[in-house]
């Protein structure tokens, strides 16, 4: 799961997010999604120059196994090379994966259980030493340890073992689920097919991490480089980041990071207002400044879209990612279906859009999986409720629920100023269900309460906001965590809000995970998403869309529709 | 001319009037007293002298000539150029009075320098120099001293010096021995006397005492409410008073030297004992810092009797009063009480809660006794009242709209109550005017006389009580040195602190007080 | 800081006379008091007539109105000055269009209510805790003062979210505020009570009130809690537009009131990065917060000096310390 | 003296140890799963269950606290995988965010809330006590007046609507000042005082209406004293009254008061830092109380508590060494 930092605002931090920044997409006119390569400054972009990038959040995590990362994150990609990786183009292109340190996407055997990688040749790491597959097998087994917890769980349930083994300082033997033949192959047996293998290679946890060198809990101080840069300064944990050229990177063995600059300088904890201050001034350094962390506020939105000069700066991104309204149906009254579909009738989406920043900060949604093709977008929408809601019908059907006095319901919401499970989208609902007749209490709960609460079933409530967002531009990390019934979670962080368990379903997601043929799966990820929406389990509310400033000597500015923010493997300064 | 020419002096703060129509003068090198009970504008009449009513919203009339400065004319420089050089000032409570936060030899010399160009050097040494004078005992390191390291009158000493440093002709002394035991009262009053005669300054001496005026003054001059009430030679004010303000004043103040009033009482050694007092100690404080405030002592009262307690600050016979009623628990020793005990306090303010009716206050041991029914109450506090010579209607008033005198009438009032058999009074009444102690001395003799109570009385000063007590009990650092028959003890006191206390009490006798001195010159020489 | 600085000036305030009378007339003396007075009567009107006013204007502190806001660019209210106008009297607040000035009349029930409980909580525990350490032996003493310094260097902040936390959300929130900053702000009450009973103990009429027969109890009813009441008073007029602030502050950081209910300082949080955008939406809770907080401490400053009259007659000299003397 | 401060030392001890235990408490019962807050939201149970026995998470409460303490007075190891972490005394242990020693982290922040609290504590004195003298100076004129209404109003606003006002008005209107962006003494001792400016005035203002008054207050106290009377009665000038005999003793509680303040706001200003986005130790406290983060939040309310002892302490002392009346003991 993801929950990028939307918004980090001044007084509330945003809930314990462990992940990098999600992405910006490009930018260019609101109606020109993911168009529009090479925006930033004029010319052509050339090699040197530092690049500054103001962020909100340190570097904290910079161990390739504790990082939760969406297809290698932006910083830690400068570092760190991975098996696969996204490709680094705008819009729809960038949600596809291309080959990083393997030749290909991999080999996958006739079900898809057994994943073979052939490394590229010449990889080298920051001290020269030739990258092998042990090493990257290695890194994995990291992975698993307590120490160095933190990263997603698709490793640990997919390979065979991978469930009990407790990573190597524990557990000298290994992974056994791992093999490699040879310094330059890795073959991978899963306990299922999976056709998605090739997403999850692009996790930091395939980086290669040597033995020789790693220092457990304390790697992340300096953590060997396989990519374009390498750490030649870390402060404060991570607050900053100075990171110089790699010598013994090979632009000949990368085709996806460009690495202009000669030099990143990465400057955390500092205010988002200070960050969007700082980048609409564009002074000095600045002028070279991006960031990977800090979207603009409603406030802040406001006042760029009144300076032309300003609006040219600001790179939009679509980032897969649905908030919605969770039913839990073991509840009253929300097992009867027809509450449900009330309440997907009166939802009034143009003010819940406006309570999340208003309609370029957010778009509403009436599908759960993104209005991406990746995703396999398609489109639906059962319980139309138009622009505003359709209290009339809302009413009928809570009448034919047996409540044709209304009712009164609880909805539970964070209390972090997110701006997406946050108390003014709460508010927002609750007025809208005033009008057809359904009393809404709030209760609002502070972040880590408000997850321990909605993500556990032991106390699930029945009516709450929450959010979900992409590991990979694809269904499967997407879907199947919300809807598959085997993925009901008893004791730790359950996300199957709905306690879905429908065979049908179960056997469908089974089915598509044999595909390694990722648009076909696509496709039937959005039939499965249509089928299941009809059970109104959960009533999608918008999408939300990250804008981001960036300086003005910024060039090559590209922004995919698989992390959503500007890339800057990818950003010129000279 | 004279040193000081005050011709119709009026001082008003707003709407009262301290001071009206004051007129007198002063010779150089004479002295004069100005003398007078609270409210009588000598304090007032004093700091005009200097002019410090000058910005404080006081209006000032009538004309004022200091040492040839016409002080109600004279600009700010002028005055500033009077004060201290021409004419010095020594204050009454010596520790407030000077700068907590430097050496009392470089307050000395900032005035000095204030007066004098010279070197720093040259003022430090002026003021070893003069408080050598005075009589500070190794006055070049003391002189490096703060404040708060001297005693009470060392200070006072230095205070002295301080108006000494720039050979002043008028030395105005406000109250300058109040704040002091008897003994350094007797040292203080010599050494102005013997500063004066050598230096030939004059002297203007404030004060309530009628005994420190005679001790130290050649003229004297009597107020009442802001006027002169009589003038003239020391001598013969005080021995052959003409106006009968002065006269009752006079006749009002406790000497010494006179006998008990007789209270009719019987005499002591026959009536049961109600307080016996056992090697009582009080010890406050613990560990390093711990302090006998009373130690080791022993005493008996019996009904009917008066026991005077006296002592100087400090000797712990106040902790002794409170340990006889109960409201202290000795540290250690026996102390029995077979009777019923009530006290009357020293300050009029503080002993009578502000914000209850007096009557309130008075009938607080009978409800504490469980009496409930309100017209007996009413009918008891009113009867009480009317004992203590107050007006039955008085039960509603409150606190502050009586007099000092009146209040410890109240308190006497409140103890009554609780039917005592014996009453202690402590300092009962130190804080009020002569006249006014008089009056309510008379009232105790007089409630003893007829209820048969026994009395203890505290106090420090000698006078009264030699003029209340059966017996009396000297008591010094916690002990008591000498007990005895009144008249024996004040007639021939044994014991050397007694004598030396015997000996400091200002005479209202001029001629007297002149024997006395070198009486005290003589003891403190043996 | 504000503590050290009352303790300060409360604590100094001696016993005034007995009777309400002066008391009244000094304090009708001061133009400024009575300027403040009335402002802060209108205040409490206003927030006790919140509804109606709010129905005067025809709105509601909840409703949402999406069409008053541009929603395209972040949710700016349309029109000029926040959307001031005949039917939103103070404009509405930007990505919701909720009517402002409902919401301000609102907030002021819960910001004047919730520092009134507050501060009648740290009276009754500062009076209790103060007199306790006052009347007790060395070991009370020492020990509630002790637990006086822990509850002074408590951040109030880890308290409200420890509670905030651990206290279902069912719980009224501005009763939970209110308890906390009952809970957390006594220290000032309780050290000015400390050392009013511990002087006043040493005084003679309480001695003569020993002597009478009464009982520990009785004396604290009879002698002292009269006595404390001046200091008390004075301070807990100071001490109610402080809490004022102190709620506002919590709110601001996200600890305090909860939405939906309008609070000034969570208006103020929601607003701090509209200051370019809307600032109105920023300037109508700022300025109410200060008239309120100004206009009592303003009335809590002429209470003081009508309690304490004493503070205008010390400056002169030659009579004030003399009269002692002379007695 | 030495008793005093023994005194004063035992009771700080006790002081702190007392705020832990009541942090402790409170988090202990408050919500959150922590070892899942620290393993990360997709954490397996079998992971939690592991972070939680690395965390000591299931003890029970006295031995947790126990731990603490052994950390505290004698440092602790904490396993790295590959070896050993030595966390020495006064250990805090590691945040549960980010697994940094609690102690480096607080010594991080200390310099950004130093620097606004002594920029900001000059400031305020500077106004602070030269409003009051001045009111002094001009007593019962328009100008005192005026600067009694001054020091009201400032007393009557929070920090977070005058740092706000001043923003729209400095930075946005008028542009004369930057937002503030914390900038480290060591870098550019220019910038860092041009960005803090707008934090220093706004504490500036809030705090010095308090020491104005003070400083009033106590001048015409100390002025209507004895010993001022006594060297008015010796024809010492105004002047030398006022600055040799009323300022010395008049001050002493003003700067008694400024040690107070300073040694709180050590602890962080949390309004402040959070307004301005200043990253010192308030803001690290808002932060780690929001995510539940327990060493930190401990280590920092030990951090705050030891600077309000501390001034405290101090506060007595300078009191008590301005005027030699007050003995310690």
């Amino acid at each position: 799961m993801r929950q990028p930092s939307v918004i980090s605002r001044r007084v509330a931090a945003a809930t314990a997010v462990l992940v990098v920044a999600a992405g910006a997409a490009a930018c260019g006119p609101e109606d020109n999604r993911g168009g529009g390569s090479g925006s930033g400054a004029a010319g052509k972009p050339e090699k040197g120059g530092t690049l500054t990038v103001l962020n909100s959040k340190p570097q904290e995590d910079f161990d390739p196994a504790r990082l939760y990362t969406s297809g290698g994150g932006n910083v830690p990609s400068l570092v760190f090379r991975t098996l696969t990786t996204r490709n680094r183009e705008d819009g729809a292109a960038g949600a596809k994966v291309v080959p990083d340190l393997a030749t290909d996407l991999g080999t996958p055997s006739k079900n898809a259980t057994v994943w073979t990688y052939t490394l590229k040749d010449g990889l080298k790491y920051e001290d020269g030493t030739a990258i092998t597959s042990a090493d990257i097998k290695y890194g994995i087994e990291r992975s698993f340890a307590a120490e160095l917890s933190g990263g997603a769980p698709y490793l640990r349930d997919w390979l065979i073992g991978g469930a009990d083994y407790q990573g190597p300082y524990k557990d000298k033997k290994g992974l056994d689920s791992i093999e490699t033949p040879d310094a330059k192959t890795i073959v991978f047996h899963l306990d299922k097919p999976e056709g998605e293998f090739p997403f999850l290679a692009t996790q930091t946890q395939t980086t290669p991490v040597p033995k020789a060198k790693d220092t457990g809990t304390k790697y992340e101080e300096h953590p060997v480089s396989s990519g374009p840069y390498k750490v030649v300064k870390n402060e404060g944990d991570g607050e900053r980041l100075i990171l110089e050229r790699n010598p013994h990177w090979s632009a000949a063995t990368d085709e996806e990071r460009k690495a202009y600059p000669d030099r990143i300088d990465v400057r955390s904890g500092l205010d988002s207002a200070v960050i969007n201050q700082r980048l609409s001034a564009s002074q000095g350094a600045d002028a070279t400044a991006v960031t990977t962390d800090t979207n603009l506020g409603p406030a802040e939105l406001a006042k760029v879209t009144g300076d032309k000069k300003l609006a040219d700066r600001v790179g939009t991104g679509h980032f897969g990612y649905t908030n919605y309204i969770a039913f839990n149906p073991k509840v009253k009254p929300f097992d009867n279906p027809k509450v449900r579909q009330a309440i997907s009738y009166a939802v009034d989406r143009s003010s819940v859009v406006n309570a999340a920043g208003g309609s370029s900060l957010a778009e509403p949604a009436t599908t759960f999986l993104p209005d991406q093709a990746a995703f396999g977008y398609t489109p639906y929408d059962h319980f139309p409720a138009g622009k505003n809601g359709d209290p009339a019908k809302a009413r009928e059907l809570l009448k034919e629920a047996g409540y044709p006095k209304g009712l009164t319901v609880t909805l539970t919401h964070s209390n972090d100023k997110d701006f997406a499970t946050s108390p003014e989208i709460a508010t927002a609902l609750q007025e809208a269900l005033k009008k057809a007749g359904i009393t809404v209490k709030l209760q609002g709960l502070e972040g880590n309460d408000y997850s321990d609460t909605v993500y556990d079933v032991k106390s699930e409530p029945g009516f709450f906001l929450g959010g979900w967002g992409a590991d990979w531009p694809s269904g499967g990390p997407f879907f199947a965590p919300i809807f598959d019934g085997r993925q009901i979670v008893r004791s730790g962080y359950n996300f199957n809000s709905g306690q879905l368990n429908d065979p049908a379903v179960n056997k469908e997601i089974d089915e598509i995970n044999k595909l390694t043929d990722l648009d076909a799966a696509a496709k039937r990820w959005g039939a499965l998403d249509k089928q299941v929406g009809e059970q109104a389990l959960t009533v999608p509310l918008f999408h939300p869309v990250y804008k981001r400033l960036y300086g003005e000597a910024v060039k090559n500015v590209v922004i995919s529709d698989w992390t959503g923010v500007l890339d800057i493997s990818q950003v010129a300064v000279k | 001319m004279s040193l000081v020419e005050v011709s119709d002096l009026s001082i008003s703060f707003g709407d009262v009037r301290a001071v009206d129509g004051l007129s007198f003068s002063l010779e150089a090198g004479g002295a004069l007293g100005v003398v007078g009970e609270s409210g009588s504008g000598k304090s007032a009449s004093a700091y005009a002298l200097l002019g410090l009513h000058r910005g404080t919203g006081a209006k000032v009339g009538g004309s004022i000539q200091v040492a040839g400065v016409d002080v109600t004319a004279a600009d700010d420089a002028e005055l500033r150029a009077l004060r201290g050089a021409k004419a010095a000032m020594v204050f009454q409570d010596p520790l407030s009075s000077l700068d907590p936060y430097y050496a009392v030899g470089d307050q000395i010399a900032e005035v000095y320098r204030v007066h004098h160009r010279g070197s720093r050097r040259a003022a430090r040494a002026r003021a070893v120099e003069v408080l050598d004078r005075v009589g500070i005992p190794d006055a070049v390191r003391r002189s490096r001293s703060r404040p708060h390291e001297f005693s009470g009158g060392m200070r006072q000493r230095a205070l002295i010096a301080m108006a000494l440093a720039c050979e002043p002709q008028l030395l105005i002394a406000d109250e300058p021995t109040t704040a002091l035991d008897v003994t350094v009262q007797a040292q203080i009053l010599d050494l102005l006397h013997d500063l004066r005669r050598e230096t030939g300054m004059g002297l203007l001496l404030v004060t309530h005492d009628v005994g420190v005026a005679a001790e130290s003054v050649d003229e004297v001059l009597v107020m009442q409410s802001g006027r002169a009430v009589e003038r003239g030679p020391v001598g013969e004010v005080l021995v052959a008073p003409r106006e009968p303000y002065t006269r009752a004043l006079l006749a009002a103040v406790p000497r010494v030297t006179e006998q008990r009033i007789s209270s009719g009482a019987k005499p002591a050694g026959d009536g049961e004992v109600l307080v016996e007092a056992d090697g009582v100690r009080q010890v406050f404080g613990r560990g390093k810092s711990a302090q006998a405030a009373v130690d080791g002592v022993s005493l008996t009262v019996r009904r009917g009797e008066t026991l005077g307690i006296v002592g100087e600050s400090g000797s712990g016979k106040t902790t002794l009063g409170r340990m006889l009623v109960g409201l202290l628990e000795p540290t250690s020793g026996r102390l029995t009480r077979d009777a019923r005990v009530q006290m009357v306090f020293q300050d009029p303010v503080s002993s009578l809660n502000p914000r209850r009716s007096i009557g309130e206050s008075v009938a607080d041991p009978l409800r504490a006794s469980g009496e409930r029914d309100e017209a007996v109450i009413r009918t008891r506090v009113r009867d009480l009242l009317t004992r203590v010579g107050l007006a039955p209607e008085s039960y509603d008033r409150y606190p502050h709209e009586f007099s000092g005198g009146q209040r410890q009438r109240v308190g006497i009032a409140r103890a009554l109550a609780a039917e005592p058999e014996l009453i202690v009074c402590d300092e009962a009444v130190s804080a009020l005017d002569v006249t006014t102690q008089a009056q309510v001395t008379a009232l105790l003799a007089e409630l003893q006389r007829e209820l048969g109570l026994a009395l203890v009385f505290i106090a420090h000063d000698l006078a009264v009580v030699r003029q209340v007590s059966d017996r009396v009990a000297v008591m010094r650092r916690g002990r008591i040195v000498e007990e005895g028959g009144v008249d024996e003890v004040y007639g021939n006191p044994r014991d050397p602190y007694t004598k030396q206390l015997l000996a400091a009490v200002p005479a209202l006798d001029p001629a007297l007080a002149t024997v006395r001195r070198a009486a005290r010159k003589e003891l403190a020489a043996a | 800081m504000a503590e050290a600085l009352l303790a300060e000036e409360a604590g100094t305030a001696p016993a005034p006379a007995s009777g309400a009378g002066p008391f009244w007339r000094r304090l009708r003396a001061r133009r400024a008091a009575l300027v403040a007075a009335a402002v802060v009567a209108l205040l409490v009107l206003v927030a006790l007539a919140a509804p109606l006013l709010a129905g005067i204007e025809g709105q509601d502190p909840t409703t949402y109105h999406p069409d008053l806001v541009d929603s395209a660019t972040g949710g700016v209210p349309i029109g000029s000055f926040g959307g001031i106008g005949a039917d939103h009297w103070l404009g509405v607040e930007p990505l919701t269009g909720r009517d402002l000035f409902a919401r301000v009349v609102h907030g002021a029930r819960v910001s004047l209510g919730v520092a009134l409980a507050a501060t009648l909580l740290q009276v009754l525990i500062g009076v209790g805790i103060g007199l306790a350490a006052g009347l007790g032996n060395r070991f009370v003493d020492q020990a509630l003062s002790r637990v006086t310094d822990v509850v002074v260097a408590l951040p109030v902040m880890v308290i409200a979210l420890g509670a905030l936390a651990v206290v279902p959300a069912s719980f009224p929130r501005p009763v939970l505020i209110a308890v906390i900053i009952g809970l957390v702000g006594w220290s000032g009450i309780s050290k000015i009570v400390r050392a009013q009973t511990l002087s006043l103990k040493s005084r003679d009429h309480v001695a003569a009130a020993r002597l009478s027969g009464w009982g520990s109890w009785q004396i604290a009813r009879r002698e002292l809690l009269p006595a404390l009441a001046a200091p008390v008073i004075t301070y807990a007029v100071l001490l109610f537009p402080s809490n004022i602030v102190v709620e506002a502050a919590l709110s601001f950081l996200g600890v305090g009131i909860k939405p939906p209910t309008p609070s000034w300082g969570q208006m103020l949080s929601d607003a701090d990065t509209w200051y370019q955008a809307a600032p109105t939406y920023l300037l109508i809770p700022a300025l109410l917060l200060f008239v309120t907080v100004l206009a009592l401490t303003v009335l809590g400053e002429g209470v003081r000096t009508a309690l304490d009259p004493r503070a205008e007659s010390r400056l002169r000299i030659g009579t004030g310390r003399k009269k002692e003397a002379d007695a | 003296m030495k008793w005093f401060l023994l005194r004063r030392l035992g009771g700080a001890v006790f002081v702190l140890l007392a705020l832990s235990v009541v942090v402790y408490a409170a988090f202990y019962v408050a919500p959150g799963d922590v070892a899942q807050i620290a393993c990360g939201p997709r954490c397996s149970p079998a992971q939690v269950a592991q972070v939680s026995e690395q965390l000591h998470l299931g003890d029970p409460l006295y031995l947790q606290y126990a731990h603490f303490l052994q950390g505290l007075f004698a440092g602790h190891d904490y396993s790295t995988g590959t070896g050993v972490l030595h966390c020495q005394a006064p250990c805090l242990g590691l945040s549960y965010q980010s697994d940094q020693q609690v102690t480096e982290l607080i010594l991080a922040k200390l310099p950004a809330t130093a620097s606004l609290a002594l920029g900001a504590f000059v400031l305020w004195m500077l106004l602070g006590v030269g409003t009051g003298l001045l009111s002094v100076w001009r007593r019962g004129r328009l100008t005192e007046r005026v600067l009694t209404w001054i020091t009201l109003a400032g007393m009557a606003t929070p920090v977070f609507v005058i740092g706000l006002l001043l923003i729209i008005i400095l930075v946005t209107a008028l542009q004369i000042l930057p937002f503030p962006d914390y900038v480290p003494l060591t870098e550019d001792p220019e910038q860092w005082a041009w960005n803090l400016l707008l934090p220093w005035i706004s504490l500036a203002l809030v705090s010095a209406a308090p020491y104005a008054r003070m400083t009033r207050a106590s001048m015409l106290e100390t002025l209507a004293e004895d010993h001022v009377r006594t060297f008015r009665a010796y024809g010492v000038g105004e002047r030398a009254l006022v600055g040799r005999h009323a300022l010395r003793g008049a001050l002493a509680p003003v700067i008694a008061l400024g040690a107070l303040d300073i040694g709180s706001m050590f602890g962080g200003a949390v309004l402040t830092e959070s307004l301005f986005g200043i990253p010192g130790v308030g803001r690290e406290l808002v932060d780690a109380v929001k995510h539940v983060d327990l060493p930190v939040v401990v280590g920092l309310v030990l951090v705050t508590g030891f600077f309000v002892v501390l001034a405290n302490a101090v506060a007595d002392i300078l009191q008590a060494m301005a005027d030699r009346r007050v003995v310690l003991a």
